[in-house]
């Protein structure tokens, strides 16, 4: 049960694909369900390292620790999901190599131990993403593409500046060592290297002053894809940042300094979603905030709200991804994605499955993100952080204005085109709001899970401090 | 720390990323960004394994005879497997964004970054 | 049969001394309260209605009869007809004269009541009240002064305490047909909706 | 997540919206109703913060999606917006408690542990909810515009129950406040009393009838919310009488207009008028209502406010007393309009026929009037259970001799001697005026009226009394009141925030090579700042 | 025992109620320079409209209305003890307290105004509206007013009311108290300055424009005993209450006679204007007498 099994599997059904080129979706969800299930399995030998090793010096070690299995679970989950909702439309090459491409390096980054390894991982997972953006193929599609790989490309020229910066000044690429050695290095070149960093994962985390592009992606970009987006991608790089902060042991006043850019990040995101009229730019607004929401509770270091954090990050995945997967339902039906077309169709399943998404999303008992909530804003109150509660607290209200303004259009508009899901999407969107539901009702178990994953994500930095 | 590093290439390098930088905040067409990223990615490569090499040292490639490495005559042969990973990504995502340009001109006829306006509110 | 004002007199007084042997206390006691308690409908529809505020005011004092001006036809008891009566008056005059609840009484000021007076060959006045309306109480003179006006109080506390059958509201109810009839020539079309049920069983 | 404990208190609450909810419950959304209900349930039987709070939210959301059905979409989002700012504050409160407290349990809740900044904060974070679910003056554009634009049936929900959330809460957090620290309860108790005063002139000059029983509802639970500012068993007992009296009062009055509305199709006094003897006994109902409704001594709703008046006499509150009688004095004017502007005067002439009034709106209506009346009879009946809850809440228990007097501590009276006293002596004068020698005469038809010697002609409007209070707006002191819109203050807040969330979306409509251009002038900044 | 006793006050109050109703009219009409009407003119007046023939009536609720408000005066009456001590003359007094006193004193105006409305003469409903304006404003100095005696004394029962003027009448202790009480109680009799609810000539004499025969009597007799309940109240509560009748007969009567000749001075102020005075001026004293408390 190697870890390798993560990374190879899906590089495998892709370089097999010729030879199933009609079964692509069936292919992609067998593989996500077996990896789910493999994800499962190996949850009793935490945490697992393996080292493979070419020649002694130069190994490649993968760690699963018990955050990386929670997010590599809830990878698969999610993509296991995608792939059967995908299952009804006809094979597309392009999608199969992308949604699996992605996986793969959603899944290493999380892995990898080596900080090499990341890059590529990094790379890996940004191409993916570049492709499935233009996967509509039209002007809009690619426009948001091109503009994804410049700003892409930016970001990996300064992690791949940082990766120089370690190796020349402290010659070891394993995580590990670095982070032993880290402040050996000279003051300015430690922060110059941090700060590289900084701007390299800010940009892919979307963190405030650097995620302007990321409306334009969501847009251009299918909602389902754009639903695996927020699920997978954008999480998997705000574990990295405050994985690697952990590690390097940043400075307090620097995790202030993150705490604010992520405070700014959920308010300012919240604020424009407000009247926007494009649903996809309000669902890419929503995330951002989300993840502002996530970061914050990141930056305190502290283990309460590091496990609200990570149960936020799973239950935002899982209602983010519903409410993208429910609109790419609408949009191949009625066709534009304007904001009007919340009063254009008729279908109580459908209706149920966005509210049921939005309460979620604004933290409303009794679904899932009134649990996270309130651990968040225990947490806080714990931390006597009663300023960030305030903003919390007020700027969900600017949320739930948009929201319920969506929400609202149930009721209007006249000639309604009614819309028939199949038994197989009732099924998708009835397991998810049932898990919304029920981890609404009974966070416990999760929430155990995310305990133990806060404590070993924060092992080493409370350590050190 | 700048001590250890050799000056020359230093400022070489940096003097490459910067024109590069500018290339891709001034330049119109999309072609030439895409150009001027792969030119800031080779002054990193220039920088990073111009800093690393130590002259006199052979390049850890086992041709014949050798067939051991050894690091008193060889050069760590890490970076470069390094940079020869990061030149192929490199080629990649400037071969799959020239690609994405050139289909974006097929539909809209122009390459000018400034005049992108599908995405946005107003649509 | 003697004429003039003494002989009319006395065919009262004997008249009273007859009903009064006739009628028993408690009709008596109630005679005497609505003698002593008259409630006059300021409405002023003519000519003479500037003499009924003197008879109001401290010169006169009328209240010390008990006579108070009320607003609404339903609380009054006597209505003064004063002076000429146009038929646009008069239509209005009827009307309240049918809201006001029985016993009610007319008193008719000036000769134009009686025979049109000076006005008798107006085309627009009425020259005998007396066919539209039964008039109980008479008070001539061109405009009586407020002493004659008492007089006519007077005389009508007299007449209401004999509480004798042939007092105005009995005659307009037992020959309504009548008094209808002069209406209707009068008014032709216009004429107020008839109040025929509200003296069904009531006598 | 959920935890439960039968407590009297809940089970006041819980019977109240029980009583309410089955009784109004209709097929088309019936469904809605029993979720509303089930959350009231949580609510009132939670033993913990956060299942109160589950309770408090959902049924926050189930009111919107019944409000949905039939109200615009700017109300809908005013409604959502102020429950749900409520609700978060309630939230914000309970996290500051929970990390005080240690435990979410209601139980080991104890405020006088708090230091004070913190007892003051979450004070204010729970009186907000209380304040919103409540309608106080500033925050009541919401309940006026979500009764007037729900189905009346569902308005009688939400004014005789949904209302009554934000009582039960302050009960249970905040009654057990040590004694020095309530500089905020002064404030609320003039707030209460000037929400009553303000609400009442504004319900005074309404037109449409739904629009004045939601300033009414606002009104009374004014005084109720003065009443539990007091902190004093006799204004607890105030408070819970008067909540259990306008549950009662608002649920016949609602279904009464409902009935109306349902009859006659129209919504607006002014087009209204002269029913009185199509439905005479939705009139009758109406008027127990309104005399419950005006706080006269005969019904159950003079017992309420005698309470809360006897309570401020103790604590030597003369001009809070003042204001609340004043009030509740000008409130009977509101109360007539109901009656007038629908029931009495002349009946416009159009002759729209009535459609006939539905059987099941009489059920809750006669439930109602005869609690009504029984509570007119014996209205310390409920004292014993009130003293329960007010000993359970901590107070002293009260003083209870017979069902029928009704004690305070600044004096009794005995409801039964009143109401039989009223009977007798309308049957004694009932039987002098049928022996009195003058006969009783019908007037012939409508126009038969003293209209100085004329006949109204048909089209004449005769029913302009309903514009009853239009002349408040002459006298200045009264005009002064009805010009201040709270309204305006929220549409120009809501015109901030769209302007400022236009402005920062225009940040990500960004050109890419401005976006490159700002993270590198970012990354410099922080360079140079750093080294 | 209590019914002989509630009879006899009821009979009291008919009379003294005409008696000083008749005496208002001679009062001002010896005012005005004429010698007015026999004392007992009105009493004569409600046995005539009794006496009537015909009254025309609107339905049973036109009906019910004059009743509801004869109920709603005759309990006033019943519920304020004419005696300050012992047992005779309490009438009910003993099961109610000032407050519900207070709050009985707008059954009245209730059923008038539901008789009224169901008459549907627009007149009729001018004449209430303007009545419940003006009860707005009369109610706020009176009840500063009631405050002050009922913290004063302590409690709401007319005995503990009683008890605390033992000494020294409410009156004197608190002088401005009296004078607020004594302006809204002007307006509760419908003396002259405030008579606007009935002007004959503006509203066709308001509310009572419909009423004729024994309904207008009713109309009459009632308000004959509400105005005797009123001057009574005054006196209990600041003249220490009657010692026995004597007493009691020339408390009120004094009383009185200071109102009809404040009455019979002053024109008619219009409903905008009474309600504006009524909250300037004897709110402000009742709220300083407060403060004095």
């Amino acid at each position: 049960m190697s870890l390798l099994l993560f990374i190879l599997l899906p590089l495998l059904a892709i370089f097999l694909m010729p030879f199933y080129r009609a079964y692509l979706h069936y292919v992609s969800t067998v593989l996500s369900m077996a990896l789910f299930g493999l994800a499962l399995t190996c949850k009793a030998a935490l945490p697992l390292v393996e080292r493979v090793a070419v020649d002694l010096p130069l190994a490649i070690t993968f760690e699963l620790s018990s955050v990386s299995w929670l997010l590599v679970t809830l990878f698969t989950l999610s993509m296991s999901l995608f792939s059967l909702y995908h299952l009804r439309f006809s094979s597309n090459k392009a999608l199969f190599v992308g949604t699996n491409m992605l996986l793969v390096g959603v899944i290493g980054l999380v892995l990898s131990r080596d900080i090499f390894n990341i890059y590529i991982f990094f790379e890996i997972s940004s191409i993916s993403a570049y492709l499935l953006t233009s996967l509509n193929q039209d002007a809009k599609a690619y426009g948001g593409a091109i503009r994804y790989m410049i700003i892409g490309a930016f970001a990996s020229l300064f992690f791949l500046l940082s990766i120089m910066l370690i190796y020349l000044t402290i010659g070891v690429l394993d995580l590990q060592m670095i982070a032993q050695r880290f402040n050996l290095i000279d003051e300015q070149v430690q922060y110059l290297i941090l700060l590289s960093l900084f701007i390299a994962l800010g940009i892919k985390t979307e963190l405030f002053g650097l995620n302007f592009w990321v409306p334009d992606v969501y847009q251009a970009s299918r909602s389902a894809v754009s639903g695996l987006f927020s699920a997978m991608l954008s999480k998997s790089y705000l574990f990295l940042l405050f994985h690697l902060a952990y590690l390097l042991h940043v400075s307090t006043s620097q995790m202030a300094f993150l705490t604010l850019v992520a405070a700014l990040t959920f308010a300012v995101a919240e604020f424009s979603a407000l009247k926007s009229r494009e649903t996809k730019r309000i669902f890419a607004f929503s995330t951002l905030g989300q993840i502002g929401l996530i970061a914050l509770a990141l930056s305190y270091g502290d283990t309460a709200l590091t496990e609200a954090a990570l149960f936020l990050i799973i239950v935002h995945a899982l209602a983010k991804l519903m409410l993208f997967l429910a609109l790419d339902l609408l949009e191949r039906r009625l066709g534009s994605t304007k904001s009007e077309i919340f009063a254009r169709f008729e279908s109580l399943f459908l209706m149920a499955v966005f509210t049921v998404g939005a309460l979620s999303l604004l933290g409303i008992p009794p679904f899932a993100g009134f649990a996270a909530k309130l651990s968040l804003l225990k947490g806080l109150a714990g931390l006597e952080a009663y300023g960030a509660m305030a903003l919390i607290l007020t700027v969900s209200l600017i949320e739930a204005a948009y929201l319920f303004r969506l929400l609202s259009g149930f009721r209007q508009g006249e000639q309604k085109m009614v819309v028939t899901l199949s038994p197989l999407e009732r099924l998708i969107f009835g397991v998810m709001m049932f898990a919304l539901l029920l981890l609404g009702l009974m966070p416990q178990p999760l929430l155990a899970l995310c305990q133990e994953a806060a404590q070993a994500m924060l092992g080493g930095y409370h350590a050190a401090l | 720390m700048f001590d250890s590093l050799h000056p020359l290439i230093t400022m070489i390098s940096l003097a490459i990323f910067g024109v590069a930088l500018l290339g891709v905040l001034v330049k119109k067409n999309l072609f030439k960004i895409f150009l001027a990223f792969s030119v800031a990615e080779s002054a990193l490569f220039l920088f990073f394994i111009g800093n690393h090499y130590t002259p006199g040292l052979k390049a850890p490639i086992a041709a014949d005879g050798i067939t051991r490495f050894d690091p008193a005559f060889m050069v760590d042969p890490l970076p470069q497997a390094m940079i020869l990973t990061t030149i192929v990504i490199g080629i990649a995502v400037s071969a799959l964004g020239l690609s994405m340009v050139i289909r974006y001109y097929k539909l809209t006829g122009h390459m000018r970054i400034d005049k992108m306006d599908e995405l946005g509110e107003e649509q | 049969m003697e004429e003039g004002f003494n002989a009319y007199r006395q065919s009262l007084e004997s008249e009273e001394q007859s009903i009064k042997s006739t009628q028993s206390v408690v009709e008596q006691a109630i005679a005497w309260f609505r003698a002593h308690s008259m409630f006059v409908l300021a409405y002023g529809t003519g000519c003479g209605a500037i003499e009924m505020p003197p008879t109001f005011t401290s010169r006169y004092d009328i209240e010390r009869l008990g006579v108070v001006g009320v607003a609404t036809p339903r609380q009054a008891d006597i209505l003064i007809v004063s002076g000429y009566c146009s038929p646009k008056t008069l239509k209005r005059v009827i009307r309240s004269y049918e809201q006001m609840s029985d016993p009610k009484y007319i008193i008719g000021l000036g000769s134009c009541t009686i025979n049109g007076g000076m006005y008798w060959d107006s085309y627009n006045t009425i020259k005998k009240l007396d066919d539209f309306l039964p008039v109980d109480m008479y008070v001539n003179g061109c405009m009586p002064r407020p002493e004659a006006l008492i007089e006519g109080f007077v005389k009508l506390q007299e007449k209401i305490r004999l509480n004798s059958s042939e007092a105005g509201y009995i005659k307009y109810r037992d020959n309504y047909a009548h008094y209808r009839a002069n209406q209707e020539r009068l008014f032709g079309a216009q004429v107020a909706p008839s109040y025929e049920e509200n003296f069904a069983g009531m006598n | 997540m959920l935890h439960f404990e039968a407590t009297l208190l809940g089970h006041l609450f819980f019977g109240l919206s029980l009583l309410v909810i089955v009784a109004l419950l209709r097929k088309n959304d019936g469904l809605w109703h029993l979720l509303l209900l089930g959350s009231l349930g949580i609510i009132f039987y939670a033993s913990s913060l956060v299942t109160l709070f589950i309770g408090w939210e959902m049924m926050g959301w189930s009111g919107y999606f019944i409000l949905s059905k039939t109200a615009r979409v700017s109300t809908l989002q005013r409604y959502i917006l102020f429950n749900l700012g409520g609700a978060f504050a309630l939230l914000g409160a309970i996290a500051l408690l929970f990390s005080f407290m240690g435990s979410m349990m209601l139980c080991d809740i104890d405020l006088t542990l708090l230091p004070v900044w913190a007892l003051h904060s979450v004070s204010a974070l729970v009186l907000i909810a209380v304040f919103v679910k409540s309608g106080i003056i500033g925050a009541h554009d919401w309940v006026v515009d979500s009764y007037q634009e729900a189905s009346p049936l569902f308005s009688a929900v939400l004014s005789a129950i949904l209302s009554k959330a934000g009582i039960y809460l302050f009960i249970v957090l905040l009654l057990k406040q040590p004694h020095d620290e309530r500089v905020l309860f002064e404030l609320m108790a003039w707030l209460g009393a000037i929400t009553s005063v303000v609400a009442t002139f504004k319900a005074i000059s309404q037109d449409e009838i739904k629009r004045l029983l939601a300033y009414s509802s606002i009104a009374q639970l004014g005084y109720i919310i003065t009443a539990l500012s007091l902190m004093q068993a006799y204004a607890l007992e105030a408070a819970l009488y008067h909540t259990v009296i306008h549950t009662l009062v608002k649920l016949l009055l609602f279904v009464n207009v409902a009935a109306i509305m349902a009859i006659t199709g129209k919504e607006r006094f002014s087009e209204l008028g002269g029913l009185l003897y199509r439905v005479p006994l939705l009139f009758v109902l109406l008027v127990i209502g309104i005399i419950a409704l005006a706080g006269m001594p005969l019904l159950g709703g003079f017992n309420g406010k005698f309470l809360l008046y006897t309570a401020l006499l103790e604590e030597k509150r003369a001009l809070l007393l003042a204001t609340v009688m004043f009030s509740s004095a000008s409130a009977f004017l509101y109360c007539y309009k109901l009656v007038y502007g629908i029931y009495l005067g002349q009946r416009p002439h159009d002759e729209s026929p009535l459609h006939v009034s539905p059987k099941s709106y009489y059920i809750p209506q006669l439930l109602s009037a005869a609690l009504l009346i029984l509570l007119g009879f014996l209205p310390a009946l409920p004292t014993p259970l009130f003293s329960a809850i007010g000993v359970e809440a901590g107070f002293s228990a009260l003083e209870f001799t017979k069902p029928s007097i009704l004690n305070s501590p600044f004096g009794s009276f005995n409801g039964a001697v009143l109401m039989s006293a009223f009977g007798v002596v309308f049957v004694l004068i009932l039987g002098l005026l049928q022996r009195v020698h003058s006969k009783a005469k019908a007037a012939q038809n409508a126009q038969d009226i003293s209209y100085c010697g004329e006949v109204p002609k048909a089209g004449v409007n005769l029913h302009f009394g309903y514009g009853m209070g239009h002349e408040l707006g002459r006298i200045g002191f009264i005009a002064f009141i009805l010009r201040r819109q709270s309204r305006r203050f929220w549409d120009y807040l809501n015109l901030i925030v769209g302007d400022l969330s236009i402005l920062l979306r225009s940040l990500y409509a960004l050109g890419t090579q401005h976006i490159l251009l700002l993270s590198l002038l970012g990354f410099t900044l922080l360079l140079l700042g750093g080294l | 025992m209590v019914l002989i006793d509630c009879f006899l006050m009821l009979l009291l109050a008919y009379g003294f109620g005409f008696l000083y109703y008749g005496l208002y009219r001679n009062l001002s009409a010896r005012v005005h320079g004429r010698f007015g009407p026999s004392l007992a003119q009105s009493f004569f007046d409600s046995v005539k409209l009794f006496v009537k023939e015909q009254s025309t009536t609107f339905g049973w609720m036109f009906y019910a209305g004059p009743i509801i408000m004869a109920t709603g005066a005759v309990l006033n009456v019943l519920f304020i003890p004419f005696i300050n001590h012992g047992d005779s003359l309490q009438g009910l007094s003993s099961s109610a307290n000032l407050i519900v006193v207070l709050y009985l004193m707008v059954l009245g105006p209730l059923g008038n105004a539901l008789g009224v409305g169901s008459n549907g003469n627009p007149f009729g409903v001018m004449g209430i509206t303007r009545g419940l304006t003006r009860l707005i404003a009369l109610e706020l100095p009176f009840y500063l007013a009631v405050i002050g005696v009922m913290i004063d004394a302590g409690s709401a029962d007319f005995s503990a009311i009683f008890e605390a003027q033992s000494q020294e009448m409410n009156l004197l202790k608190h002088p401005l108290l009296f004078m607020a009480a004594f302006i809204s109680f002007l307006g509760f009799m419908g003396k002259s300055p405030f008579d606007v609810v009935g002007a004959p000539q503006e509203v066709y004499s308001g509310p009572a424009t419909e009423f004729s025969g024994k309904f207008f009597a009713l109309l009459l007799s009632q308000s004959a005993m509400f105005s005797f309940a009123k001057l009574l109240l005054m006196v209990n509560l600041f003249l220490g209450g009657a010692d026995d009748l004597g007493d009691l007969v020339l408390k009120t009567f004094v009383l009185f006679v200071a109102a009809t000749f404040i009455g019979s001075v002053y024109a008619r102020f219009s409903t905008i204007q009474s309600v504006e005075f009524l909250m300037r001026i004897p709110t402000l004293l009742g709220i300083v007498g407060l403060a004095l408390l």
